[in-house]
């Protein structure tokens, strides 16, 4: 999940790999000088490449500084199979990892710890761990942790948040977790290596991260209560891994030293330690400035503008795989039957009203003023940075104020002195709400509602906070009747299925839209025939202009992530598919660049 | 006649209130023998206090004109080094709140050490101590060295007054200054208080400045008398002369004013008016001439000055000469006051 | 029946502290005393320090709650406890303090300080109100033109004399002086005193006077107790308390006085050493155990004392 | 006096106990839970609802408390669900940060204090005097918030004389000459920050007190038994107006609470202060009932001290 | 702590020396602050502040100062934007203005819903003594156990929609119990003068006596400390504001506008955006303070300057 606050995305392979998590709508703190760099203050994710320029030659060895931005300190929940900050698994992704990787288009690959094959049926998937892949106290990676990880998730008594539906998914994984089984029928140890799972149903998204790819070691935590490994200190002060460092020593919430790992399995690691320190985000430019940290996960964009120059640094880029929308509530949420029930008589039930407001919000100039076009407008529902599925044919709706006006015009929506009525003439007051957090959360959100004011809709905006918003938009199954318009975000994971977040049975479907459509193309999204990858992309092409035209909710931005190195830093990439990897990042010279 | 052991000459102590200087006493002259008891008796606001801590140098913001001959030194103008070498040794004084004249957080007998340890250095810890009992015996404190660990305020009112005595005397003073040593005290111990002091000056033959405004304790205690008013003398005399042939009318009045036992049931006498503040003091003429309105305004000098008018016996204005009390016709204008 | 009758009163505070206090024994500040006051008399009640003579006075006009006794005033049992309930029957007795200062409200104009009895017992117009303080002022010596001044703009004799004025407002029987004059000079100190007979003259008033200074006491009343950790040692008429004082308590007060005139000085001495040594030998004669006084005895008509067993 | 600490300690149960009960109350209105924050469409809202079945948060207020008092009652704070550890652990690596931070607060408050309050009592209607006093006047009125962020920017930015942020330099040894330097480098700044500030109401006091000793009798008391200016000074008024001082530092501690909570956020110092607010944020229920209940006890505990040593060093005091 | 048995003590307080209590108390109050200098120009700074908060307000379009404006953000000190703007294109001045009224009303109202309650348990607790008191302080003592901020924080987040109103009347909850315990205590001292004795004697009914009698001779004390609690409360809110538990962004308050010198772009950038608000919290409570500490000086004859 995410914290409000700064909208940091991970820029490693996640272990939330699947779908979407929230993010808060507008990115942390403010900034951008009144002498930017480019001429017009306006920059674009083109300019940007996601592998960092090799400069000079590595030297050997070598210690770099990484800094975690946050504002409050890291967890310490230091396993892939428990740790729910995304902090947290900033610090994991230096010594641990999945068994498997995928590339450009997040499908798995085999050029990871493990090997994969697939049934004809597409329902069982047979794993080769590779031989040399070992735990870092020496003992090699087995099926059995592999299977053993699965258990732990599945237990009952399990903490954590992985419990999802890729596990249930996995047969006999119901039974297991009910209590009823005392193994899971469906997860089978071959030999030492070799792990069979079979799942319950074949789709495309179990290629695109549907796998748990993360083993936990048995012989350290098999004889530990599920409910109390979270809380060991195998977990928070030496945790294990089979990454290409080691941890050395841990300042709770504050600081991490890791050691190289000569053993790692795809060779020696270049450098010989990495520090990973928490930083504000307020501090990271000094930080970055002063050479006190090489390199940060995320860089708040608001200040790019300010830093473009840097001259010890190189901003790598990626495009986010998130989106901001505006969602309108529909219909509410039936938590007995657990699905969504669509309200024909809801404020925001008709269309025209609903277009109207895309309408009128002009995302183009959002992006440029507020974000200096490292945020723009976006089309569809699926963001580019799933470039296979997402349509970058669909123009989306294209700012028109007096077309919306038009169309409020003739839906009925007369003006009765300052704002339209409906169209029985009753008065129409639209409540909005939207999330608080960094500078810009405020001026943005008044925006859109100054924007629909403009074509004369009474809108009352409302800031909440994080944890009161989603109680609001329904997070919990009760959507507060009080709400009809909301501004959210979404991170999405790296399968493109959009059913968590617009499936009628879910309840994050927050507008709890339904349609006939809609439900079709979802489930055609993930079916079998769905593993042609041009097919599938045609379903989510129709599934977008549905959206675009039916707009349940509507995208608004689309974001950048930066993320600025030190130049002594060689071998670095983010995003995904890149081919290269963090054992092998090394460094120029031995001190990090300060700026001149 | 010995030569006095203490000499004031002319002094004047002003105080400092917005701006300008007021003087509480004013251009006083008087002398302390040997073995005397000197009172000094006059109403509140006298200048009474103002006098002693005068004598003592203990005034911070006040100016002080004139001279002060102890021992035949000037100590008007003594260094303060100088000045502590005398003070606590050869003069010292008593205090009229006993509570307040302590240090709450001291145990008393550490108060009573620290004076021996300032003049007299050279003794050992243990010796204070020992001094220190010694001392809070003297001053008739049942048992000393259970007393010597006790806090101010876990002593009575009376217990407290021998404390601050017997830091008075730890050194063996010449010249002890009491401030209304006994007013704060219920009659029984004010005797025993009084005992002690006339004891201390029977041993140590030294001279004793008592300052208090009851004229009862005054005829108990002192040699010679000195009545203030506004800040001026207005008459000295020996004790018997006082009491019999009081001759200022201030004097007078006050004497008339107490119930005493003899005659009973009469009207008391009382003195018009009230007592003018400090800063409404009438500095020309006769400061009393206000109080006696139904005296003829020519029966005052106008710069009034000290008469000798027997020897030893001074009064200041001749308007003593005209003095009478009022008839009751005089008497009933000053029901009504403006 | 006489006018104030007090018996076999009894004021007692709880001794404790905290929330939890555990009771322990309770201070008596009054502890068993008995007499009674006649109509247009003073009545002494003389002491040393924390004898209990202000919370016998206190007591009586019930600003602190009665043990037990009993005060009955003109045939009727006062009760303790809220004042202002027993209404008219309260306003006859009425009370000067000690300290002129504190006894009067600074921030209050001496009309209104004046008329506060009579506010709460007369309903008076605005205009009679101001008239009858004006009278009082002018009864007790003060310019009626005073009634706008606030107390700070007075001396200490005059403020104590609209103490009085307030407390003669109601035109009360028994006015009970705690120390009314200890806090000023010896000139002011007369000029109440004077004012004091003046008023118990003109309106046949009847004093409780408290005092600790016994040429006063001598000066005023009639009849005089003395207070000894909360009991009576001796009752009797000025005349028999001076002149003939039997409890040994009460001739070491009398022997303390200093003595204005000088020349008896030697004299005195002399007596005080007898007495000392009196007091010294007989304490045990007049003195239980416990070192408080025994029950009074009557030795004359008049005259009482706390003797043991004895007549 | 053992007996009045003790019945002191007694009388603190239900304070704490009644104290719990309100948090707890004010926890449970907050809006959304812990597990409102986890929001992962990939999670059957089945799990979700089992975890909260599991983590009782269904339960009426009332159970939940009591289970969570009879808990707290053997030492058992609770789970963080953010931490998934135990509170008291949780609490426990935090606490040292805000102990040693307020400690080190403490000490220059005190260091800075004494000098400054004496020399403006003593040497009164100077122009050292008017000096200090002018500094405790804009101390007094400047907020916390503004002089720390100030002090950050100016030192830890613009020179980059200390550090911005954390508690220790990572990857020194606990235990080394390095770590401990590095802590107390690490804590400087924020402390001088809020010394500099909490500091102006002891040296108004120390000032203001050391006046009215210098008015009291026994001062003149002194002067009369003859001793020096100086020793009037050192054995009379400061023992008298220092030594409330030293008593004052119990109920330092209750100020300096609402202090930590500014300043480890403005120089990201990972204390309790910080971690009550993302607690709060993050609605990790039981670590900000913890922590409430902890600063709590410090308070309550502060006063007994203050009110103890009063006690002692000023005989005329009994604590009741 | 005993007190001397004072007895007799005919010298003391008497009539030559001052009186132990002010002449009519405002009056003094008035005197002793035209007298310091300081003090008087923090008077006339502070009514001038609050005139021209209060007025400008008035006339200011308050839905334009919180409208954003694509056009014109983060702009510097202009003609048309006295103070520049902010992230909104909002502008500044304007913001400062209402957030002053902001920060100023919500100083004022909990300075005075604190002072009715303080001084009524104080008053009542501290009159009756015994068990009435007893009661009253247990619970006095209960709340100043508290964590106060955090308990105000705490509160804030649990009251999802908050007003100037709610947010006082949170504030005010917990901020009480200091002037109770003053009143009380002074309300005690108070009873113990003869005057109140007197009143008692006189048949007054406790109620008037308190409020009649006791009442008027602390008002100096009330006066000192609201004035000083104003200060305190102005610094209390715009610290929860700052710390983003004050009011909502679109209801400006002094610490909002501080809480934007986080970002160290603006702290040395942008200094329009937080320093006039900075700079006025400093001298708005340092001019509270000095006419607060002007009246304690008044109301304590002995630090009277004249
Ligand atoms: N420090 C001072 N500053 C200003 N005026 C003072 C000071 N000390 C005393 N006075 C004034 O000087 C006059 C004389 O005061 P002093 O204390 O000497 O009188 P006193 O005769 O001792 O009276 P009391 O019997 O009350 O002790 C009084 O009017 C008093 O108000
Ligand atoms: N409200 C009270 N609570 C507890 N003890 C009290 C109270 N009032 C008086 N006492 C105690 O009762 C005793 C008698 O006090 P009281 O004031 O009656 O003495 P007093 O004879 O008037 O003394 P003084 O001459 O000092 O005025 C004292 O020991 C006093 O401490
Ligand atoms: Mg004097
Ligand atoms: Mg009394
Ligand atoms: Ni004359």
């Amino acid at each position: 999940a995410c914290s409000s606050g700064n909208g940091n995305e991970e820029s490693s392979p996640s272990a939330t790999t699947e779908t979407a998590t929230p993010t808060s709508s507008a990115s942390a703190s403010p900034s951008a000088s009144e002498t930017p760099a480019a001429e017009d203050g306006l920059y674009s994710i083109n300019d940007f490449s996601n592998v960092k320029k090799n400069e000079g030659e590595a030297i050997k060895g070598g210690s770099i500084t990484f800094g975690l931005v946050s504002d409050t300190p890291f967890e310490g929940t230091l396993n892939f199979n428990f740790y729910s900050g995304d902090p947290d698994s900033q610090v994991l992704s230096w010594f641990d990892e999945g068994l498997l990787t995928w590339d450009k288009s997040y499908v798995y690959t085999n050029d990871g710890a493990a090997t994969y094959e697939v049934s004809e049926d597409g329902k069982t998937f047979t794993f080769t761990i590779r031989d040399n892949v070992n735990w870092q106290d020496g003992k090699p990676v087995t099926a059995e942790d592999w299977l053993f990880a699965h258990e732990v998730i599945g237990n009952p008594k399990y903490d954590g948040p992985r419990y999802d539906s890729n596990f249930t998914n996995i047969v006999g994984m119901a039974e297991y977790h009910d209590g009823k089984a005392k193994t899971i029928s469906g997860i089978e140890v071959l030999s030492e290596k070799k792990l069979k799972i079979t799942y319950i149903q074949s789709t495309p998204s179990l290629l695109t991260g549907g796998v748990w790819s993360y083993p936990l070691a048995k012989h350290i935590f098999g004889v530990m209560d599920v409910a109390k490994i979270s809380a060991s200190p195998e977990v928070r002060e030496k945790p294990i891994g089979f990454g290409p460092f080691k941890v050395k020593s841990i300042v709770p919430g504050e600081s991490v030293v890791f050691e190289k790992n000569p053993d790692y399995w795809r060779g020696e690691p270049a450098l010989d330690e990495v520090v990973l320190k928490v930083i504000n985000p307020t501090t990271i430019v000094q930080q970055l400035e002063t050479g006190g940290v090489d390199l940060v996960d995320s860089f708040p964009v608001d200040q790019y503008p300010d830093n473009a120059t840097l001259s010890n640094v190189e901003f790598l880029g990626t495009i986010d795989r998130a989106y901001t929308y505006m969602g309108f509530k529909l219909g509410k949420w039936d938590a007995e039957a657990g699905k969504v029930v669509p309200d024909a008589k809801a404020k925001m039930g008709d269309v025209n009203l609903r277009k109207a407001m895309w309408l009128a919000v002009d995302n183009d100039q959002v992006g440029k003023k507020f974000y200096h076009g490292l945020r723009w407008n976006a089309t569809t529902l699926i963001p580019p940075s799933h470039p296979e599925y997402h349509d970058s044919t669909n123009p989306g709706v294209a700012y028109d104020p007096e077309m919306a006006n038009k169309i409020l015009d003739d839906a009925g929506y007369k003006m009765d002195g300052k704002f339209r009525t409906n169209p029985d003439g009753s008065e129409l007051v639209i409540n909005f709400i939207s999330m608080t957090g960094g500078d810009i959360a405020q001026p943005l959100a008044q925006y859109y509602v100054q924007s629909w004011q403009a074509i004369g809709l009474n809108v009352q905006l409302e800031m909440v906070e994080f944890n009161s918003f989603y109680d609001r938009v329904g997070a919990n199954g009760e959507d507060d009747p009080k709400v009809d318009v909301y501004q959210g975000a979404w991170s999405v994971g790296i399968d493109v299925d959009p059913s968590g977040l617009y499936g009628k049975d879910a309840i994050y479907n927050f507008p709890r839209y339904e349609s006939a459509e809609n439900d079709r193309l979802l489930a055609e999204g993930i079916s079998e025939k769905a593993f042609d990858v041009k097919v599938r992309q045609d379903i989510y092409k129709q599934w977008q202009k549905l959206m675009v035209d039916e707009i349940p909710v509507f995208p608004t931005l689309y974001r950048a992530v930066l993320a600025p190195v030190n130049k002594r830093i060689l071998n670095y990439a983010i995003g995904d598919g890149t081919n290269l990897y963090p054992y092998q990042i090394a460094v120029s010279q031995d001190k990090p660049f300060v700026k001149e | 006649m010995n030569e006095a052991l203490l000499q004031i000459e002319h002094l004047t102590t002003s105080f400092r209130i917005a701006d300008q200087y007021y003087a509480a006493v004013d251009d006083v002259t008087l002398s302390v023998r040997e073995n005397e008891v000197l009172a000094i008796v006059g109403e509140s606001g006298s200048g009474k206090s103002a006098l002693a801590y005068s004598i003592m140098g203990l005034h911070t913001r006040a100016k002080t004109e004139g001279d002060i001959y102890f021992n035949g030194h000037n100590i008007a103008r003594l260094s303060p080094s100088k000045l502590n070498k005398l003070r606590g040794k050869d003069m010292s004084m008593i205090f009229q709140d006993p509570l307040s004249a302590l240090n709450p957080l001291m145990i008393v007998g550490a108060q009573i050490e620290e004076v021996i340890l300032l003049h007299q250095p050279k003794l050992s810890r243990k010796d204070r101590a020992d001094k220190a009992v010694e001392l809070l015996a003297k001053v008739g404190i049942p048992r000393p060295e259970h007393t010597y660990g006790r806090y101010p305020h876990e002593l009575s009112g009376g217990m407290r007054q021998r404390v601050i005595i017997a830091i008075a005397i730890a050194n063996g003073p010449k010249l002890l200054i009491a401030d209304e040593p006994t007013t704060a005290l219920d009659v029984t111990i004010q005797l025993q208080i009084l005992e002690l002091l006339r004891k201390l000056k029977a041993d140590s033959k030294a001279g004793i400045v008592l300052i208090t405004h009851d004229l009862g304790v005054v005829s108990e205690m002192a040699d010679r008398v000195a009545v203030m008013y506004a800040g001026q003398i207005v008459e000295i005399a020996d004790i018997y002369t006082l009491i019999s042939k009081a001759r200022h009318p201030y004097t007078r009045s006050l004497l008339q004013s107490i119930p005493t036992a003899g005659e009973t049931k009469s009207r008391l006498h009382v003195i018009q008016g009230i007592v003018p503040s400090l800063q409404n003091l009438p500095r020309q003429g006769c400061r009393f001439r206000s109080r006696i309105p139904w005296i003829d305004e020519s029966a005052h000098e106008e710069q009034p000055i000290m008469h000798e008018i027997a020897p030893g016996h001074w009064v200041r204005c001749s308007c003593y000469k005209h003095f009478r009390f009022p008839d009751s016709k005089e008497e009933e204008l000053r029901h009504v006051l403006p | 029946m006489s006018f104030l009758e007090v018996r076999d009163l009894k004021v007692h505070f709880p001794n404790r502290g905290g929330l939890f206090s555990r009771k322990t024994q309770p201070i008596k500040a009054v502890d068993g005393i008995h007499f009674d006051i006649e109509q247009g008399q003073t009545y002494g009640l003389v002491g040393e320090s924390g004898s209990g003579k202000t919370t016998t006075g206190r007591a009586i006009i019930g600003l602190n709650s009665i043990t037990s006794g009993s005060v009955t005033f003109e045939g009727r049992q006062l009760t303790s406890g809220d004042l202002q309930r027993q209404g008219a029957f309260r306003r006859d007795i009425q009370m000067i303090f000690q300290d002129p200062y504190s006894s009067l409200n600074p921030k209050k104009r001496v009309l209104d300080i004046i008329s506060e009895p009579l506010r709460n017992f007369e309903r008076l117009s605005a205009s009679e109100e101001k008239a009858r303080v004006q009278q009082l002022l002018e009864q007790v010596g003060l310019s009626p033109e005073s009634i706008l001044k606030y107390p700070h703009e007075f001396s200490g004799g005059q403020r104590q004399r609209i103490g009085i004025a307030r407390a003669i407002a109601l035109k009360p029987k028994l006015i009970i002086a705690d120390e009314p004059v200890s806090a000023l000079d010896v000139s002011v100190q007369a000029q109440v005193l004077n004012f004091m007979r003046d008023i118990q003259k003109e309106f046949n008033l009847t004093y409780l006077l408290i005092s600790h200074d016994l040429g006063i006491v001598r000066h005023m009343c009639d009849q005089i107790g003395i207070m000894y950790k909360g009991r009576y040692v001796e009752q009797g008429t000025t005349d028999d308390i001076f002149d003939n004082p039997q409890h040994i308590y009460t001739k070491r007060l009398i022997s303390a006085i200093p003595d204005i005139d000088p020349t008896k000085r030697e004299e005195k001495y002399k007596f005080r050493e007898e007495v000392r040594t009196e007091y010294e030998l007989a304490y045990g004669n007049y003195f239980g155990e416990d070192g408080l006084a025994y029950p009074l005895k009557p030795i004359s008509e008049t005259h009482f004392v706390a003797l043991p067993g004895r007549g | 006096m053992w007996r009045t600490v003790a019945r002191r300690l007694v009388i603190m149960i239900p304070q704490i106990l009644l104290l719990s009960i309100l948090v707890f109350l004010m926890a449970k209105a907050m809006p959304g839970d812990a597990l409102t924050g986890l929001l992962d469409p990939s999670i059957d809202p089945a799990a979700m609802d089992a975890q909260r079945v599991r983590l009782g948060l269904n339960n009426p207020w009332h159970v939940q408390y009591w289970d969570w008092i009879t808990q707290a009652v053997q030492g058992d704070f609770g789970q963080s669900f953010r931490f998934k550890m135990p509170v008291s652990d949780l609490i426990g690596q935090r606490m040292m940060n805000t102990v040693w931070l307020s400690l080190a607060t403490l000490i220059l408050t005190y260091l800075i204090a004494i000098p400054l309050g004496i020399t403006s009592g003593r040497f009164n209607d100077t122009w050292a005097d008017r000096l200090i006093t002018g500094y405790t006047y804009i101390g007094f009125a400047a907020p916390l918030f503004i002089f720390a962020l100030l002090m950050l920017w100016v030192f830890g930015f613009h020179f980059g004389w200390f550090p911005t942020g954390g508690s220790v330099e990572p990857g020194t040894e606990p235990g080394t000459v390095q770590y401990v330097a590095s802590k107390i480098y690490h804590l400087l700044l924020p402390a001088i920050s809020m010394a500099l500030i909490t500091t102006v109401t002891t040296v108004q006091y120390l000032r203001s007190e050391i006046i009215d000793t210098k008015q009291k009798d026994f001062i003149i008391t002194a002067r009369a038994k003859g001793a020096s200016e100086a020793r009037v000074y050192n054995r009379h008024i400061l023992r008298n107006s220092l030594l409330p001082i030293a008593a004052f530092f119990g109920y330092e501690i209750t100020g300096l609470i609402g202090g930590t909570i500014f300043i480890e956020n403005i120089f990201s110092y990972p204390g309790m202060g910080q971690l009550f607010l993302s607690s709060i944020s993050l609605r990790d229920f039981s670590v900000v009932t913890s922590l409430v209940l902890l600063y709590g006890a410090a308070s309550i505990i502060g006063a007994l001290i203050s009110d103890i040593t009063l006690s002692i060093v000023d005989p005329r005091i009994r604590i009741k | 702590m005993d007190k001397a048995p004072i007895p007799i003590s005919s010298a003391k307080q008497p009539t030559a020396k001052q009186p132990n209590k002010s002449p009519s108390g405002w009056k003094i109050i008035w005197r002793e602050i035209v007298r310091d200098k300081v003090a008087f120009i923090s008077l006339i700074f502070l009514c001038l502040v609050i005139l021209s908060v209060f007025g400008i307000s008035l006339v200011l379009d308050q839905e334009q100062i919180v409208s954003v404006d694509l056009f014109s953000l983060k702009q510097p000190p202009s003609e048309q934007f006295w103070l520049g703007t902010d992230y909104g294109g909002r502008d500044v001045f304007g913001q400062l203005i209402i957030g002053t009224r902001n920060s100023l009303s919500i100083g004022i109202i909990v300075t005075v819903l604190t002072g009715l309650i303080g001084v009524l348990v104080g008053l009542v607790s501290g009159y009756f003594g015994g068990t009435v008191d007893n009661i009253f302080m247990r619970f006095v003592d209960f709340f100043m156990i508290l964590p106060t901020l955090m308990i105000v924080i705490a509160f804030v987040t649990a009251v999802p929609k908050y007003s100037i109103v709610s947010f006082s009347l949170i504030m005010t909850a917990f901020l009480w119990m200091g002037i109770a315990r003053l009143i009380r205590s002074k309300a005690l001292q108070e009873k113990e003068m003869d005057y109140v004795q007197a009143s008692r004697t006189l048949g007054s009914s406790n109620l008037k006596i308190m409020l009649v009698q006791v009442l008027p001779n602390l008002s100096s004390i009330i006066i000192v400390t609201m004035t000083l609690n104003l200060a305190a409360n102005i610094g209390l809110e715009s610290g929860l504001s700052f710390l983003g538990f004050g009011f909502p962004e679109s209801t400006p308050s002094l610490g909002t506008l501080v809480s934007y010198a986080t970002d160290p772009q603006t702290l040395e950038s942008r200094w329009w955006i937080w320093l006039p608000a900075s700079l006025l919290i400093l001298v708005l409570m340092l001019s509270i303070n000095n006419v607060g500490q002007a009246l304690k000086r008044a109301t304590d004859a002995r630090q009277r300057k004249g």
